[in-house]
Order: C-alpha cells, then sequence, then structure tokens
C-alpha cells in the first residue's frame, strides 16, 4: 500500500487504477443493493466509467509513442453507455405505463 | 500543486460513487453519480485526454444523466422515492464487493507492467485519425447501432405497443 | 436586532441606509393581478399611454419575484383567502397599494353581503387610491407616492 | 503556482465584466422592448435609466430568500448556481481579440456545446425541486427543448469544423478572413444554410422568444423559476443575459469572422510576436460591434414574433431542422471535395452570396427609412426620448 505515499501521485498509474476500482465496487455494490431500476442502471453506469477510466489510464501510460486506442475505446464506452441508457429507459417508461410501477419485485412475471 | 489538485478531484470521485452506492433516496443517488461523472471527467484531463473529458461531459451530463433524471421524475413521482429503492442483501451484496475490491487491488499490485511517463499533448487531431482509420469498421457500426437504437426507441414508446385487455367494443348501430 | 436599536444614527448607516432604499424604491416590481374593473386601468398604466416602466416597475407572473401588489378592484370575502396566501407568499420587503374607493372601503358595494369593507381588513396597506377607478395618472402618483415612502423608510434598523 | 494565481484573476475579471454585461442588457432589452411598443422604458435611475439594473441587483440582495417547505432544499439551492456555472464556463474558449481569451483550448466549440448540458440539468433540478406543477412542466419542457435543439445545433457546427479543419476557436476565426468575402456565412450556401440553423438553434437553447415555452408566462406562471426569489433568481436573471453574450459571440465567431478585424493585421497575426496592441483593441471592439448587432436582433425577435406551441417547437426541431441541418452537412462535404479554395467557382460564390447580402441589408434599411418618411414619425426613430 506504499503507492498513497509515492512521489508524485497524480503521475502514478496505480493510483487511478485503485481509483478505478474504487468506483467499480461502488457500481457493483449499488447494483446488487437495490431494487429500483434506475438505481441499477447508476450502478452499471459507474461500472463502465471505471472501465473507460482504465483505457485512458493504460494509454497514458503504457505508450511511450502517441498511441490513441485507449481514447477511441474510452469514447465507444461512452457512446455505447449513452445508447444503452435510452434503451433501459424506453424499456422502463413502457413497463411503468403498464405496471406502474419500476420496482424489479413487480416485473417478475413473463406474459404481462 | 498538482497532486494536491489531484487528491481533490478524486476525493470528489470516490465520494460521488459512495453516495451512489448507500444513499437510500434514487435523486440523491442519481445526484452522486453526476458529482462522480463531472469529476471523472476531470481525472480524463490529468490524463491528457481533453477530448474524452469533453465528450464524457456532453454525452454522460448533457444526455445520460438528463435521461435518468428525467426517468426518475417521471416514475417515482417524488413522494415515494424511499420506498421503492430499499437496501436489500447488504451482507452477501458488501462480501461480493470486497472481494472484487481484493481481487483488484491484488491484481494491480502484482501486474509487473511496465509503465512510462505520459506526456501531455493536443489528442484531438490523433483521435480523428484513429477513428477513421485503425477503427473505421466499429465506427460505422456504432453508427449503425444508434440508428437501430432510435427506430427501437421510437417503436417501444408507441402507443399502439402498450397491449390493453379488454372486450372488443360492439358497434352501435343507428338507431 | 436589538443591537441597532440602541445604535445612534451615524453617517455609515444611514448612507447605506439611502442606498437600500433607492434600490428597492426604483425597483418595485408589481406582482399580474386584477380583480375587477381597476384592473382595466391597471393594465392601461402599463400602456404606451402612462408606461409604468419609466419607473423601473417590471411586471411579474409569480408572487415570488414581486415587490408591490396593486389591489385592483372589488374583493370578495371569497377571493380574500386566496389574495391573502398571494400576499403571503410574496418575499419581503413587499408593498401594498389599495387602488379603487372598492378596495379601499368597499366602495359602491358597500352594503353587499360578499364584498370586504376595505382591504386593509386583511393587510397592511401602504398607500389608498382613491377613484371608481381611478386613472392611470393617478396610479403613478400612488407609485410616486409610496416610492417617497420608500425611501424614508430605516431598512436597517427595522 | 503563479500562473493559477493568474488565471483566478482572469476568471474573477471576466464573471465581473460578463455580470455587468449581462445587467446592461436588461436595461436594453427594456429600452428596446419599450420602443417597440411604442413605450419609453425605464428612464428615471441615472441618465436614460442606464443604472436600472444596479437597482435591480441592490434590491434583490435585499429580499427575503424562500425555500418552500416540501422543496428538495439542497437541489433547490443549488440549481441555480448549476444554471449560472454552464452559461459562464461556455466563456472561457471564446476569444475576444488575438490574446483577450481565458484558454485556447484545443477542443473549442465541442467544449462549448459540452457545457451547455450544465444548464440543462440545472433548469431541471431546479423544476423538480420547487415542488410546484408550473415548476416541474417548465423544468421538463426546458429540458426536451434544450436537448432537441442541440442536436440542429451541432450539424450546424458540424459544417462549420469542416470548412476550417479544427476545432480550436482561434484557428477557426483565423482561417476566416477579415472582409465579408472570407466570412463563412457568405462562403457557400450550405454554410449560410447552416448559419440559419445555428441562430435559431441556439435561440431554443437559450429559452429565447420565439421558443421561451419553458417559461411562458400565460402557461406556466413563470416556469422553472416560479418559486425563486431574491439572489437565487438574480443567478437565473444572470444566466439568461449572459447567454445573449454567448450566443452573439459564437454566431459571430463562427460565421462572421470573429475580431479580424482589416486583411492586413491577421497576415500579421500570423508571425508571433508581431500582433500590435492597437490592432488587439481595434478588434476588440470590432467584435463587440458584431456581438450587440447579434443580440440587438435577438432582442428584435423577440419581441416581434409570438411564441409556439410545445409541439410545434418539437415539430420544428425534428420535421425540419435536423433534416435541413443533415443535407447541410453532407453538402458542405461534397462542396468541399468539388469546389476546392480559391477556384474560380468558389470565388464567385463568395463574391455573389456577399453581394447579396449586402444588397438585402441595403434594402431593408431603405424599406425601414422611406416608411418613416412616408409616416412621418420621427419620434420613432429617436431613441432618447
Amino acid at each position: 500500500m506504499n503507492f498513497l505515499f509515492f512521489e508524485g501521485i497524480s503521475q502514478n498509474p496505480n493510483s487511478y487504477l485503485i481509483l478505478a476500482i474504487i468506483i467499480f465496487c461502488a457500481g457493483i455494490f449499488t447494483v446488487l443493493t437495490r431494487k429500483n431500476i434506475i438505481g441499477i442502471l447508476l450502478g452499471i453506469e459507474l461500472m463502465l466509467n471505471a472501465g473507460a477510466l482504465n483505457f485512458i489510464a493504460f494509454s497514458f501510460f503504457r505508450h511511450e509513442s502517441a498511441d490513441y486506442s485507449g481514447h477511441v475505446f474510452a469514447i465507444f464506452v461512452i457512446v455505447l453507455a449513452a445508447a444503452e441508457a435510452v434503451v433501459a429507459l424506453a424499456i422502463l417508461l413502457a413497463v411503468y405505463q403498464q405496471r406502474r410501477s419500476v420496482s424489479t419485485d413487480d416485473i417478475s412475471d413473463l406474459k404481462g | 500543486m498538482k497532486d494536491g489538485i489531484f487528491l481533490c478531484i478524486a476525493a470528489v470521485t470516490v465520494f460521488g460513487a459512495l453516495v451512489t452506492a448507500f444513499s437510500r433516496s434514487i435523486i440523491n443517488a442519481a445526484l452522486g453519480l453526476l458529482l462522480a461523472l463531472v469529476a471523472i471527467a476531470g481525472l480524463y484531463i490529468f490524463l491528457s485526454a481533453d477530448f474524452v473529458a469533453v465528450s464524457q461531459i456532453l454525452i454522460y451530463v448533457g444526455g445520460v444523466m438528463v435521461l435518468l433524471l428525467f426517468g426518475i421524475m417521471l416514475t417515482s413521482g417524488g413522494d415515494n422515492i424511499f420506498s421503492n429503492n430499499p437496501i436489500m442483501g447488504a451482507v452477501p451484496a458488501t462480501l461480493i464487493t470486497t472481494i472484487f475490491g481484493l481481487l483488484g487491488i491484488y491484481v494491480v499490485n502484482t501486474s509487473g507492467l511496465t509503465f512510462y511517463q505520459g506526456a501531455y499533448r493536443a489528442t484531438t487531431r490523433d483521435i480523428g485519425h484513429f477513428l477513421l482509420r485503425e477503427y473505421i469498421l466499429p465506427f460505422e457500426l456504432v453508427s449503425v447501432l444508434i440508428v437501430v437504437l432510435i427506430v427501437g426507441a421510437g417503436v417501444m414508446l408507441r402507443k399502439e405497443l402498450v397491449i390493453v385487455r379488454q372486450a372488443p367494443q360492439k358497434k352501435e348501430g343507428k338507431k | 436586532m436589538s443591537l441597532y436599536h440602541e445604535m445612534p444614527e451615524n453617517i455609515f448607516v444611514t448612507s447605506v441606509d439611502q442606498l437600500l432604499g433607492w434600490s428597492r424604491k426604483h425597483s418595485l416590481w408589481w406582482l399580474l393581478f386584477g380583480l375587477a374593473c381597476c384592473s382595466i386601468e391597471l393594465m392601461h398604466t402599463g400602456g404606451p399611454r402612462a408606461d409604468i416602466e419609466r419607473f423601473g416597475s417590471a411586471p411579474r407572473g409569480t408572487p415570488r419575484q414581486a415587490d408591490l401588489i396593486i389591489i385592483a378592484g372589488t374583493l370578495t370575502y371569497k377571493m380574500a383567502s386566496r389574495l391573502k396566501l398571494l400576499y403571503e407568499q410574496m418575499a419581503e420587503p413587499k408593498y401594498v397599494i389599495s387602488m379603487g374607493s372598492c378596495s379601499n372601503c368597499g366602495g359602491l358595494f358597500d352594503k353587499a353581503y360578499s364584498v370586504v369593507k376595505g382591504v386593509d381588513q386583511i393587510m397592511p396597506v401602504d398607500v389608498y387610491l382613491p377613484g371608481c377607478p381611478p386613472r392611470p395618472e393617478a396610479l403613478l402618483e400612488a407609485l410616486v407616492i409610496l416610492q417617497k415612502k420608500i425611501q424614508k423608510e430605516k431598512y436597517l434598523r427595522k | 503556482m503563479t500562473q493559477f494565481i493568474y488565471m483566478f484573476i482572469f476568471a474573477v475579471i471576466y464573471l465581473l465584466s460578463i455580470a455587468v454585461a449581462a445587467g446592461f442588457l436588461t436595461v436594453v432589452e427594456r429600452r428596446i422592448a419599450g420602443r417597440m411598443q411604442s413605450r419609453i422604458g425605464p428612464n428615471r435611475v441615472g441618465p436614460q435609466g442606464i443604472v436600472q439594473w444596479i437597482a435591480d441587483a441592490v434590491k434583490a440582495l435585499q429580499k427575503e430568500d424562500i425555500i418552500p417547505t416540501d422543496a428538495h432544499s439542497f437541489l433547490f439551492k443549488i440549481a441555480p448556481y448549476l444554471v449560472f456555472m454552464g452559461v459562464f464556463l461556455t466563456l472561457v474558449p471564446i476569444p475576444f481579440g488575438a490574446y483577450t481569451l481565458m484558454e485556447n483550448l484545443d477542443t473549442g466549440i465541442f467544449y462549448v456545446l459540452a457545457m451547455a448540458s450544465f444548464v440543462v440539468i440545472g433548469v431541471m433540478m431546479g423544476g423538480w425541486a420547487s415542488n410546484n406543477k408550473w415548476s416541474l412542466l417548465g423544468g421538463m419542457r426546458s429540458a426536451a427543448q434544450m436537448i432537441s435543439y442541440e442536436v440542429p445545433a451541432a450539424l450546424a457546427v458540424f459544417v462549420v469544423v469542416v470548412m476550417a479543419g479544427t476545432l480550436n476557436f482561434q484557428k477557426i476565426v483565423f482561417s476566416q478572413g477579415a472582409s465579408p468575402v472570407d466570412w463563412y456565412v457568405f462562403r457557400n450556401p450550405f454554410a449560410f444554410i447552416a448559419f440559419n440553423i445555428f441562430f435559431i438553434a441556439a435561440l431554443a437553447e437559450g429559452n429565447r422568444v420565439p421558443f421561451d415555452i419553458p417559461e411562458a408566462e400565460s402557461e406556466l406562471v413563470s416556469g422553472y423559476n416560479t418559486e425563486y426569489s431574491g439572489m437565487r433568481f438574480l443567478f437565473f436573471f444572470l444566466a439568461e443575459w449572459g447567454n445573449l453574450v454567448v450566443i452573439g459571440a459564437l454566431v459571430s465567431t463562427l460565421f462572421f469572422g470573429g475580431w479580424n478585424f482589416w486583411f492586413e493585421y491577421t497576415l500579421e497575426f500570423s508571425v508571433p510576436g508581431r500582433y500590435p496592441i492597437r490592432f488587439e483593441v481595434l478588434g476588440f471592439l470590432w467584435f463587440l460591434f458584431k456581438v450587440s448587432i447579434f443580440v440587438f436582433i435577438i432582442i428584435w425577435i423577440r419581441w416581434t414574433l409570438p411564441r409556439l406551441r410545445i409541439d410545434q417547437l418539437m415539430d420544428i426541431c425534428w420535421k425540419y431542422m435536423v433534416p435541413i441541418g443533415l443535407f447541410a452537412s453532407i453538402g458542405i462535404l461534397l462542396w468541399m471535395y468539388f469546389v476546392p479554395e480559391k477556384s474560380l467557382a468558389d470565388t464567385i460564390m463568395r463574391y455573389s452570396m456577399t453581394s447579396f447580402g449586402g444588397l438585402t441589408i441595403l434594402y431593408f434599411f431603405y424599406r425601414v427609412f422611406q416608411n418613416l418618411r412616408v409616416t412621418k414619425a420621427k419620434i420613432y426613430a429617436n431613441p432618447f426620448v
């Protein structure tokens, strides 16, 4: 755990990776403990962001020459997260119109 | 100075993520997520990724968060934001989260990757080159995905799709 | 605030008071609210002939942002509770002009069972403006009198 | 460390000057509105009512700060600051001169589009947290409108970005010239279409009439700021009028040559250190002149046109402006490919469009003065009655 006292903590890759782990764990905890669908979506967004942060960090610290694949991946992650949120909310609103609830407990039967 | 700013932004990120994880009010959780997303954009700037940082703010704050807030405001109605959002299964969730966290820290500490000192550059032009040369296929696939998405979201919210079970009404004859 | 009562009027407090009074008197935003025929004259006051905005008074749609409520017309008992609600929703400092005889004292409808005999029975009034209905020029004069009254107010030493 | 101190000082100067400009614009708008309605407008405070905004601001500071009992008090408190922040962060990369800018960001115009999204969040939060039906409706409408109109605005910006080949504001300004022939708006028809789309979309994003249904007085009491009083309302107010400056600056930077003042000066800018200070001052004033013209046009539109209905608004965005924007953005690609710069067709198109625009403006003024002559209404031409 000596990375915290490393000289130049903002230039240390491990600090970004540990930060990403914390964000990812917060996302997992959110997904596991919520019953509200929007709450689960919030957790998924956090996890995706942790992944994107890792991509950017590796792109910055792993390549001496200019290789921006990590940035491109992060952009794809961001775009796909937006797409996922749109579809999830469309489904959510359609479900809410029928059942008047967004709790996962109430959406357990298949036939509607 | 730089380290101080980094620590502040990291603290804000962690705070936002923890609020998202532990807050029982769904609107506060969404606010925590907003805070975390903006702070992560700040972290991207530390990693010389200005274009990605601005995209993060444009898409997450301007698009995803607005959608999520729309969803929250339209579905929970303000009065039952607490009741439909219980903390359930806290013990197994804590266990799983702890295992994941320890695993991640173990991997980071024993990865054995060699790291270089990153350099600060203007990235916009190079990202454009990468997107249109090496990653042209995923780029085009994403555009197809977005078209599918627009059509799908439109179809999903159409009125006719919401099935209302009721007997077909008899036509009233003219009297 | 009790300390201020003991404080003598020194030059600092007085000049700050004058500045605050100056700003309040020149920015009396009024609530878009009319009850009866007087409100036609009130609308007229906002129009080109008698332009109330020359004095810095802009109309506002919501009581939260208004400083001045002009009670223009006959106030019935049924409306009184709503008017009181509107008045209470306004943010301090707030001022009231009672426009027309009906809102001053009941006026023409003095003997009616349903009319409040004077707005001052339910809320404090700063300026009474007689007339049935008063002309826009009269309303402007009421505004000027209210401005003079505000300038004399001691905001810091209430 | 000194760099941060300089940045802080510049930020404070920017904030103060834009706040003063926004306050001054409120008076200007009320005066113009008065003239357009045959009234006079505020003229009692200072000469021609010029310090009316100071009275308004000091009064707002004295007002009681009301937070409704059932409101979500934290969100209610931070929403005005978010809106304010969203508007004022957009000013960071906009160049007011060759050196008069906060930071020459590489992501320039993209950054401006991104920062505008804080406004959406702030308006939505303010509307929801007030726990008031009108506020909620206003906030929802506002969010829907702003997000929708970001799409045509981005398409119009895309046209400029393709022509300049960069997102950087300073390079966009520099790749246009000083003369109207070199302005992007008169380069080719697609850029002209893009200018119109961008201007309309910017009006809609700034919640200005004819797109001000989020705060329509006749439907919603005052929209998302119904429950706000005193200082918090002042922040919404400042943001709205600061947004006018931002819209004017964006339009004149992207399409009207920015601070480029005269032909030879821009040539000298290409050599570092050879740009004299008097050119900087002249360019700054020229830029302010352009901005004030666009601000005047926005105010003019506000007091001329009626308000749209919400479904008409969405129809205009998705059925007309987005397809036209797509058409312009594809057309500009073809134009850039088939008509290289400084070719014959390019020159002809530039000069014909510029002369057409100039003639239109001349004809407009001719008609205005003719009408004034016919009606013998000299008093209406004088703004200082």
